[in-house]
């Protein structure tokens, strides 16, 4: 924790709270059978979109993958407009049309989650041509799995932004798995060497704990909006849940998975905050605040219309004007 | 006969077919042991089979068709999955450029025996990128063969055929199917379906319903329907093989019921259902009364929300009420 | 008017635009100088424009649309180049399930406003894999709009239309058209002709000839050729816009000549002649006394050899013949 | 040259002769206007097939790319039959169906040139799961260009053999452009170095220089036999002629090319073979006689009859018949 103020730290407890918060909330919610659609749970994961957002400005961008609540979250979305996206409802934020694996904000700069596996890797680099050739000093942040490292998709962003020296950083998370395939079986190597082959820097941190992955996320944020182009970043984590809020996970152990629960990131950063002389009151208060915000925002999410049914084909195209420069 | 779950009945024609041919090879993403595919249908192979026949696979959908092609003219059979059909467009290139056109370009030299399991569909709150029906891109390319069953015996019989089949099918498990339950005959009778024939899975004289896959059972439900509400006996032409499809068939009930719905649940602009009313009409324009009703999906992505998706894709209700519009029309023609 | 190549009218229309509006990037494989595109379409942009605007890509065609929807999405408006139509496989999941539905997914939040340029087509021994039509696998793809012009004229303006349309445009160059030289505006005119409107490229009153792209040229030849050797008179609707297509030209010129032949150079089973035929059919089934006549390749990748592919892939004296079956049966349906 | 015996070397010689002089000879035909579609010439590249081949044997297999007259050549393909496909008639390889993009012999392990850049890379993969399923010694080379290591392909393709440990060796003719494109603008590193990507050995050889491909197929190819896996092969070498007949090559200069020039594989080989005592009569003779079997072969090739209309449509599907194990 070489860099971050010490006042700064609590807001990002705050945002990792929040994430294992909303993703808690919306476990036990999709359980008692209430939203529709898939759900896939980031719990275990806070650390690394809290870590990397925190050099984010509102209009830089982010594409998501299929986990993408802690990403949006971090980003700045609402949790009640969140909650009413999946509960399919016209207050949500693509008015029931996506719901969790497409949830977008465009004004928070959210490209939005995405159901292709690795498909916003391209995209990413679109976004950070978008800022190259305006001449922004905007950045755009694609997170994505171990998984679709394996991608074409992947290969072909990747080198696309390596090229033009574009203005993003491919925030891996690395879970070890994508849904029952382990990162060692479906690669030889870890996903930072990958870098190597497009010549851009790689670095690999521990993705549980807060303060390397904003160290690490502060360098290649500040490279890319330098102009010195795109990093690689594997951020090593591990989502307890199933694949799925649903999937038993038969294929990993009960031990490894206890193991890595040892590695919370969320008290590893309590620990600090209380080390650096934050009262554990105060961090109780802040914990049942988190608690009650995401019931609360359930519940306002939940009071949202259902869309009308007579309005299902809008929005399929752009109404075409006379189109102005 | 005994009765079995759809998924299971796919999983026996596997199991059979590994045992039966060395040949034959599974791999996809998260097909092997213990995850057993995200569906359970490859469940116990690898454990059977071994690791050196039975595989997962990267999320690498180019590589997963590429990599059954290069097997396939090499002389193994394998049965690729891709997770669900909306990733075809990830393994395009492979499927259409390289697994349909090899026998040909060769001038005959070598066939491409592989098959391409996929599932998915709507009904499920999926949204749009996990509940498309992609029929029509490959029955629009020759060298392929699409085949889409209905329920369980036939999941059996057409998934044997197709591992036994020379050439590149993609075989469709509508995701909806799955824990459908139904007759299925015993493992040693060895039940093979030609790929290319049509079933009359319901027989009737008013109208005839041309479906396939999961569309056939709810054709199946709205004829009952139709029986009970309108007395109206509607003939069931299960298609089952989407391409080449069994014209023949088709136009032997029209020729019966002078009336067509054809229903499916991919987008209506460009689904196969235009092909097959623009075939009947061709072949038979002397004996068409009445407009061939065609149903399909509204011209749009499917949405997340349940109550939007139930408007986009069409159902049960809407075969219904295509087959009253029709032969609304049959009675007013006929007053003419 | 000037008289100037399709190729060079394709040229102005991507400096016009360019100078026109910032946002409008241009990038692809070879597309920069000196090489200028494999087609010369572009020759001189990135001399005019600059590094910035306009970019050799490597071969990485997912890329090349994943770039493109990106960069649409953040506010550009990207012109990309996919060499081949034939290789639109390759960026089919990008095109599919990211450029046509991000509109609808997010509500309405975001438009998608690029353009993916692409040529190709049959016609020069290019064999299996560079001489593909497949505009029907986009033609299915709500979200899309498609574009494939038949004169200079039309491909500048509404390649100028492609680019200001807020929605993702794939625009097809059929590469026989490239050396076709016709009439074109100045420049000053700037004029812009809508997507979705079909044309009348020539009126007539005995039979509508539907078509499009290079189709569209052979039709009005096919025409002429009517005209001298049979007396006919064919109407010949240019449909410009694949999708969404523009169903009430076609509909008013099919009541005025109440016989009807579609015709594109994509495989039949399953092209866009079957949606517009079905719906012709289904709109006016009253009218039709005599069977709609569907021009399109024969079920088969397409061969090699030049006499193999004049076999496989109809030109003018497909559309020839089909009008006087068409003719022949009407003559006969009238006797009835 | 540490492991060739000399005795060898000639009838690799004679390879690249026949490779130079079967190209020379087509060039010459399809500026004259008599073979249809496209023509992609290897002039300059031939001693990289030739190397490669060296090490093969029939039932090995080998997938090619549109520049493919080397690889197949060197494969033991016959000249008449390929001039026949060429000039598309029955008598070629592909029965006039396929032309020069499409050749293949599925006897000779052909699984084809390819009009498609990168995709011949998991089709070897393929070729290579069958190998190991069966149990064989046989391997599969996949041969492409610089151009192809950018494609989605190629990454999935490349990641699929190295986790399997297939027996596949990848052949990168690195000719420095893709079309227009040079290598050095379409990826930051050199093509050797994306084998650590994947875990492979990556290997970068003068292209030119036969012995060095010769010698590093070897290893590569021993190394998949003996089920050890995929090794990445770099050949450095340069194609003299445009990127396809007719290409005036304005994106590359003249020094450039005249400089490749000088270092031309072929030259090399007859000074080793003269200083190892090889009489300058007998090659002489030899690349007379090889001009002469092109000449004869291009005649030959041209006398097949054109494909009878009525038979367009053969050969969409394979004959369904009730299959047997
Ligand atoms: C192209 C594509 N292939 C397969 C899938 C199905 N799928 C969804 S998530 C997933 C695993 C992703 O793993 P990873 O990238 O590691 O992310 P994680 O789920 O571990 O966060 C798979 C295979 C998909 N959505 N898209
Ligand atoms: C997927 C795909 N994209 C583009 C092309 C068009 N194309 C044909 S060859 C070529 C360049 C290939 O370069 P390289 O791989 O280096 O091979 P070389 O021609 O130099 O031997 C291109 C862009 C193609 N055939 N396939
Ligand atoms: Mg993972
Ligand atoms: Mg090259």
């Amino acid at each position: 924790m070489a860099t971050i103020k010490a006042d700064k730290v609590l807001p990002l407890y705050r945002d990792m709270l929040r994430i294992r918060g909303f993703e808690g909330k919306a476990t036990k919610l999709y359980e008692q059978g209430v939203l529709p659609g898939f759900l896939h749970s980031s719990v275990g994961q806070e650390a690394v979109p809290v870590g990397v957002s925190a050099h984010l400005n509102k209009d830089d961008y982010i594409t998501s993958n299929h986990r993408g609540h802690g990403h949006v979250l971090a980003k700045g979305m609402d949790p009640v407009r969140m909650f009413a996206e999946l509960y399919a409802r016209t207050t949500g934020y693509n008015r029931g049309r996506g719901g969790s694996m497409h949830i977008m904000d465009f004004s928070l700069g959210i490209v939005g989650a995405n159901g292709i596996v690795g498909a916003g890797v391209p995209i990413a680099a679109g976004a950070g041509l978008s800022f190259q050739v305006r001449q922004t000093q905007q950045v755009a942040v694609s997170y994505f799995g171990d998984g679709a490292v394996n991608s074409g998709a992947f290969h072909e962003g990747m080198n696309l932004a390596a090229i033009w020296s574009l203005p993003v950083v491919f925030v891996c998370e690395n879970n070890f798995y994508a849904e029952s395939v382990p990162q060692a079986y479906a690669s030889r190597v870890g996903i930072a060497e990958r870098a190597a082959a497009y010549g851009i820097p790689g670095v690999m941190v521990d993705g549980n704990d807060l303060f390397a992955v904003y160290d690490a996320a502060k360098t290649a944020i500040e490279r890319a909006r330098a102009g010195e182009g795109p990093t690689l970043l594997e951020c090593q984590t591990f989502r307890w849940s199933g694949h799925f809020v649903g999937d038993p996970g038969v294929y990993r152990s009960k031990e490894e998975v206890e193991e890595w629960k040892l590695k919370d990131p969320v008290p590893r950063v309590r620990t600090w905050l209380e080390s650096h002389g934050v009262k554990a009151g105060e961090l109780d208060a802040l914990e049942a605040e988190v608690v009650q915000e995401m019931d609360s925002a359930a519940e306002r999410g939940a009071e949202g219309p259902k869309p009308d049914p007579s309005t299902a084909t809008q929005d399929v195209y752009a109404p075409e004007g006379v189109a102005q420069a | 006969m005994r009765q079995i779950l759809m998924r299971e009945a796919l999983r026996e024609a596997l199991f059979e077919e590994m045992r039966r041919d060395d040949r034959v090879v599974v791999f996809g993403e998260d097909i092997a042991d213990p995850m057993g595919g995200s569906y359970k249908v490859t469940l116990g192979l690898s454990t059977e089979f071994g690791p050196l026949r039975v595989r997962n696979t990267p999320i690498s959908e180019a590589a997963i068709v590429g990599a059954a092609v290069g097997a396939a003219i090499t002389g193994l059979r394998p049965v690729a999955e891709i997770m669900y059909m909306d990733f075809l467009g990830i393994s395009m290139d492979q499927l259409v450029n390289q697994a349909a056109k090899i026998r040909f370009m060769s001038g005959g030299q070598v066939s491409v025996p592989l098959v391409i399991r996929c599932q998915g569909g709507p009904g499920r709150a999926s949204a749009a990128q996990h509940a498309q029906m992609l029929e029509a891109w490959f029955a629009h390319v020759p060298g392929l063969q699409i085949v889409m069953p209905s329920n369980p015996a036939d999941g059996k019989a057409l998934l044997k055929a197709a591992i036994r089949s020379d050439n590149p099918v993609i075989f469709f498990e509508y995701n909806g199917l799955y824990n459908v339950r139904g007759d299925v005959p015993e493992p040693e009778e060895d039940v093979v379906e030609p790929i290319g024939v049509a079933k009359v899975a319901r027989e009737g004289s008013d109208i005839t319903i041309v479906a396939w896959a999961g569309m056939t059972r709810m054709a199946l439900q709205a004829a009952e329907q139709l029986q009970e509400e309108d007395g109206v006996q509607a003939e069931v032409v299960d298609l089952r093989t989407v391409s080449p499809w069994d014209k023949e068939t088709v136009l032997r009930s029209f020729s019966k019921t002078k009336a067509m719905v054809v229903a499916h649940q991919a987008v209506r602009q460009g689904g196969v259902g235009a092909e097959i009313a623009a075939t009947v009409y061709e072949e038979m324009l002397d004996q068409v009364d009445v407009e061939i009703g065609r149903v399909g999906a509204k011209f749009s992505p499917t949405p997340f929300a349940p109550e939007l998706e139930t408007q986009i894709v069409p159902g049960k209700a809407e075969i219904v009420q295509a087959v009253r519009d029709v032969l609304s029309r049959t009675a007013r023609a006929v007053r003419r």
